[in-house]
């Protein structure tokens, strides 16, 4: 199809599909209106059955946690798959860096981000811990907090220190991380396999709401999402950056 | 509380990420090992869980989270002889598709094993789960992880295109999905499908269920490659290395199918019980991918491409047996599903090893460059006729179930769309061997280049990559001889469509099935005589194409003039752009939705 | 609270409308970085704060970084086809 | 009108998206029109379980019993907006892949090498 032609096509495709979607949606309760009853059970039940006052925490990883691993394998299989992609093409296309590499450099950065790039380093890692670590409590959780941790390595490299971040997170401990934090779920759901319950059970001691060691085995999974999540992103972040930075000298940060 | 139900997938799981986190140290023989050991043990958990299912689906409540008075409150698998037997598919082939790349692929890494069993983890999960938005999530694990591995192979530019479109109209195929499940969450507050079947039961087929279960449908009917939804397929399945598209053709094509089957059989035959025309909806779907795939199976020189085609033609085939919306039908569709898949499987691995020794897959280049592989070219028509469904092949029962349901549904003529569509198939690939491996047929494109090197280069074939083609077509014949095969099937077919008592299984723990209501066993003498009808006509046609210059010479005019410009027609619809099969894909959505909307008014 | 919810709610198609229209990738990411945030904050309207974390992280910052990078690898490899040519 | 607006919205981002894919000449820009389309199933995710009224389903500093929103589509959508990101992230690998290949983002120039 000419881009024309398809465009037509998709508007007119599009005004039917439209349609049948909004007659489908009109169909349900107003927004606003919550006809339950699964929401309302788990609000009623899940603190005192799972002393997490979080109770999406206590849905994303306890009543629901099957969910969760499978979508930790999500990203294990995605961040897998671009470093599959990208490091055969690096692989392929090794060229040492050359001199007249002047245009195709990347921007340079000026002494003051640098300077607030890397006083931010701090703080965001402590900010990303702190979610990890109370995600049963408050908002938050591994996924969240693994991000903010990856987003310190970024920071890092954004205050021009790209040399100091290869020594920061060279592929051998980002994949190790990921894939020990990827282990590490489904080595928990073993845990209430090995207690003579079902896979995922949560089987340590609750503790009690409000605690950092409460909801048992909650904060343990967030501790291995956050690991996954953070090595996975930073690995995201760095096969990315190595595709741009094969051509960025060592020392040329101005 | 055995583990059995959950172990399937947390061993490839486990084993995948402690792979990936011990590459840097684990030499390669033991990386392949360990991933195959995997990938075989998979297939025995699946195989102890199928014998399992048969007597009553088994339960198993993840975090040991039982139902209260009928609400879910955690996610189940409910394993029943049809999913337990698609996940079975999926291990059969990931460990043959893996023992046949032992000594292929020299440059694979631990990596790319680490997404192999990630991808079978995500199969077998999706096959298993008992809960809409858990079937989402292992939907879109192996989705993701078959988009890299199809887009792998570095070396065939085609491929990375072909991964694009193929993650890109499947992306948009699974936002449909969610959609439906987030108007289905929204009316019943559900996500378990036998709660969600219970809650519709009391209600009606309004707008709202309707149009929940056409976002399911088109969004699972993208991953089953039905037409419209199939321009994507052919470049994503045909340039992945041949370790991936074994699976692909095999097994990932027809998951598409199974959901839409489970997700209606569970979910919404309650309240579209009553849609006369339902049937005659899924049928549209099902007349135009057969037929379509069929044609443009004979169109491919390309002998990968043309085994995508096939995968599209016979996903149409089976979905014509799921549509009838019958217990029979079901059972055919499965049956013929799996023994297909098994078949496709070891086609694929054939194609792989012709594309290995000869370095091309182009069946003009190719003419009589097969001569001394001809054993392999003895493999592609054993293959053909499997995959025409003919007897004693599994394929063949399969067939011979649906044409049955057929007849009972009042579809008569649904058993000349088999004939027509086994026919065009297994005449494409008949052409193709007879080409290849003998040299027949005048000359097409360019001249073969002198003798070849690269066949001279790698005289030696290994067992490891002609033994998992052979064992997968034994197995195809196997099923087709397995006593009392019928009857299980059959059983397994009355289970899967029998919504109270899956239900009651999963939300009260219900135990046994109770006796399966005794039927005459399928009458096999016209399905053979159909059976021989259709190798007949794929023989014939084969010898058509290979000989042209035998026919009349005022015919053959006439056929090339006919044919000429349809066939170029059809090859530029089908030119794999992206933009192309997304909007394909909200055109079928439109054209499902219409229909959908009028038969249930 | 009504007035406020509807604002986001506009703000959101719009912003989401201003994604699709805006041509360029570059400037589309930046787009696309504001739009994230305003989704983000509409999540705090549904009364979902771990959801708006995770999306002011992921669509604000994360994945628009991404598309940054991405095109930043595009620009080199450009660089290295056009010496080739020369 | 209230009582419809979300779900209108998230039915013209779905639309908003597609048209963007389909008609995108930038491999990047089509990925993010599609992660465009992708959200809107976050809002009506959210949008299904949102109640009026109802606070965030965290019982830290309310009361057990206090109204409150559905938690299990804010699970859901978690998952959702993870997903999403990632397979984003694949896409754009995969489109800088093919400009390697093909030395253009223009989908409409990647053209099969037809046999």
């Amino acid at each position: 199809m000419s881009p024309r032609l398809r465009r037509r096509v998709f508007l007119a495709a599009a005004a039917v599909a439209g349609a049948l979607l909004l007659w489908g949606l009109t169909g349900l309760p107003d927004y606003g209106v919550y006809v339950g009853p699964y929401g309302d059970v788990l609000n009623q039940v899940a603190v005192a059955e799972r002393k997490a006052t979080n109770v999406v925490a206590s849905v994303t990883f306890d009543y629901r946690g099957v969910d969760t691993m499978g979508e930790e394998y999500i990203l294990f299989a995605a961040v897998l798959g671009v470093a599959i992609l990208l490091r055969a093409q690096r692989d392929e296309h090794e060229e040492p860096p050359d001199e007249d590499a002047a245009d195709r450099r990347a921007p340079g950065t000026s002494n003051a981000v640098r300077v607030v790039g890397l006083a931010l380093v701090g703080p965001v890692v402590l900010y990303g811990l702190y979610l990890v670590a109370h995600g049963h409590l408050t908002p938050g959780g591994g996924f969240q907090g693994g991000v903010v941790l990856a987003t310190a390595a970024l920071l890092v490299y954004l205050s021009g220190e790209y040399v100091t971040l290869r020594r920061v997170s060279p592929e051998l401990v980002t994949d190790l991380a990921e894939s020990t934090g990827a282990a590490g779920y489904v080595a928990i759901g073993l845990l209430g396999v090995a207690a003579g319950a079902t896979f995922l059970t949560n089987v340590l001691p609750l503790g009690q709401p409000g605690a950092l060691l409460s909801a048992g085995t909650i904060p343990l999974i967030n501790m291995a999402i956050g690991l996954e999540v953070a090595g996975g992103f930073m690995l995201l972040i760095s096969e990315f950056l190595e595709q741009t930075l094969v051509i960025r000298r060592p020392g040329e940060v101005t | 509380m055995d583990a059995l139900p959950a172990l399937p997938v947390a061993v490839p799981l486990l084993v995948a990420a402690a792979l990936v986190g011990l590459a840097p140290v684990c030499p390669r023989r033991v990386a392949d090992a360990i991933a195959l050991a995997a990938a075989a043990g998979v297939t025995v958990l699946c195989l102890l869980l199928l014998a399992r299912s048969f007597d009553a689906p088994v339960v198993y409540w993840f975090g040991d989270w039982t139902p209260r008075e009928g609400i879910a409150l955690g996610v189940a698998f409910a394993i029943d002889p049809v999913g337990a037997a698609l996940a079975t598919l999926a291990g059969v082939l990931a460990t043959a598709a893996l023992t046949f790349s032992w000594r292929i692929f020299e440059a694979v890494r631990t990596l790319h094993h680490g997404l192999m069993l990630v991808f079978l983890a995500g199969i077998v999960g999706f096959c298993l789960s008992g809960d809409l938005f858990n079937m989402f999530v292992f939907y879109e694990l192996f989705s993701v992880a078959a988009y890299a591995l199809a887009g792998y192979q570095t070396t065939d530019p085609g491929s990375v295109r072909g991964a694009l479109n193929f993650a890109l109209t499947n992306s948009v195929g699974a936002i449909f999905v969610l959609a439906g499940i987030a108007l289905l969450y929204g009316r019943t507050g559900a996500l378990n499908l036998a709660q969600l079947g219970q809650s519709l039961a009391t209600g009606p087929a309004d707008r709202l269920v309707v149009v929940a279960f056409l976002l399911l449908m088109v969004g699972f009917f993208v991953k089953a490659a039905v037409v419209p939804f199939h321009f994507w397929l052919a470049d994503a399945y045909a340039l992945a290395p041949t370790v991936v598209g074994v699976i692909f053709a095999g097994v990932v094509s027809e998951l598409g199918l199974y959901a839409v089957a489970r997700v209606y059989w569970t979910v919404f035959s309650a309240p579209l019980a009553g849609v006369e025309g339902l049937t005659g909806v899924l049928l549209v779907g099902a007349v135009a991918t057969a037929l379509l795939g069929g044609v443009m199976c004979v169109l491919q020189h390309h002998l990968a491409r043309m085994l995508a085609y096939a995968t599209v033609s016979h996903v149409g085939l089976t979905l014509a047996g799921f549509a009838l919306l019958s217990p029979a039908g079901a059972a055919g569709a499965v049956l013929y599903l799996v023994t297909d898949g098994l078949v496709k499987g070891a086609l694929f691995i054939t194609v792989g090893i012709v594309d290995h020794h000869l370095r091309d897959i182009d069946e003009r280049r190719l003419q009589g460059r097969g001569r001394h592989l001809l054993w392999a070219g003895a493999l592609l028509v054993v293959g053909a006729f499997g995959l025409a469904g003919a007897p004693p092949f599994g394929t063949f029962l399969g067939k011979a179930l649906m044409e049955e349901a057929a007849l009972e549904a009042g579809h008569p003529w649904l058993i000349g769309l088999f004939v027509v569509v086994a026919a065009l198939t297994s005449a494409a690939l008949l052409r193709a061997t007879g080409r290849v491996f003998l040299g027949l047929g005048p000359r097409q494109g360019p001249a073969p280049r002198g003798p070849d090197e690269a066949a001279v280069r790698h005289p030696h074939v290994h067992a490891t990559q002609v033994a998992p083609a052979v064992l997968l077509l034994a197995a195809a014949l196997a099923i087709g001889l397995a006593p009392g095969l019928t009857e299980a099937v059959q059983k397994a077919g009355d289970h899967f469509s029998d919504r109270p008592a899956y239900a009651a299984a999963v939300l009260e723990g219900a135990g046994e099935h109770g006796p399966a209501a005794p039927r005459p066993p399928p009458h096999l003498a016209g399905p053979a005589l159909w059976a021989l009808v259709s190798g007949l006509g794929g023989l014939g046609l084969a010898l058509v194409a290979l000989f042209p210059d035998r026919l009349p010479g005022d015919l053959r005019g006439r056929l090339a003039r006919a044919s000429g410009p349809a066939a170029a027609a059809l090859r530029g619809l089908h030119a794999g752009q992206i933009g192309d099969s997304v909007t394909w894909l909200v055109v079928g959505m439109a054209g499902f939705g219409a229909m959908l909307a009028l038969v249930t008014r | 609270m009504i007035v406020l919810e509807v604002t986001v709610f506009l703000l959101v198609a719009a912003a989401g409308t201003a994604v699709v229209v805006t041509r360029d990738p570059l400037n589309q990411a930046i787009v696309a970085s504001f739009y994230g945030l305003v989704l983000g904050i509409m999540f705090f309207v549904y009364q979902a704060p771990d959801v708006a974390l995770s999306q002011i992280t992921v669509g604000a910052v994360a994945l628009p970084l991404m598309i940054l990078l991405a095109l930043a690898k595009v620009r080199a490899l450009e660089g290295s086809r056009r010496r080739d040519d020369r | 009108m209230m009582g419809f607006l979300p779900y209108l919205v998230a039915a013209w981002l779905l639309l908003v998206g597609l048209y963007g894919v389909v008609t995108s000449r930038n491999l990047v820009h089509a990925i993010t029109c599609l992660s465009v389309a992708q959200s809107s199933t976050y809002i009506l995710l959210l949008s299904v379980g949102f109640e009026r009224g109802g606070t965030a389903p965290i019982f830290l500093d309310v009361p057990v019993g206090t109204k409150a929103v559905d938690p299990v589509v804010g699970a859901l959508t978690l998952t959702d907006v993870v997903v999403g990101a990632t397979v984003s992230a694949l896409l754009l690998a995969l489109a800088v892949q093919a400009y390697k290949h093909h030395g253009t983002l223009d989908p409409e120039r990647l053209k099969p090498e037809r046999d």
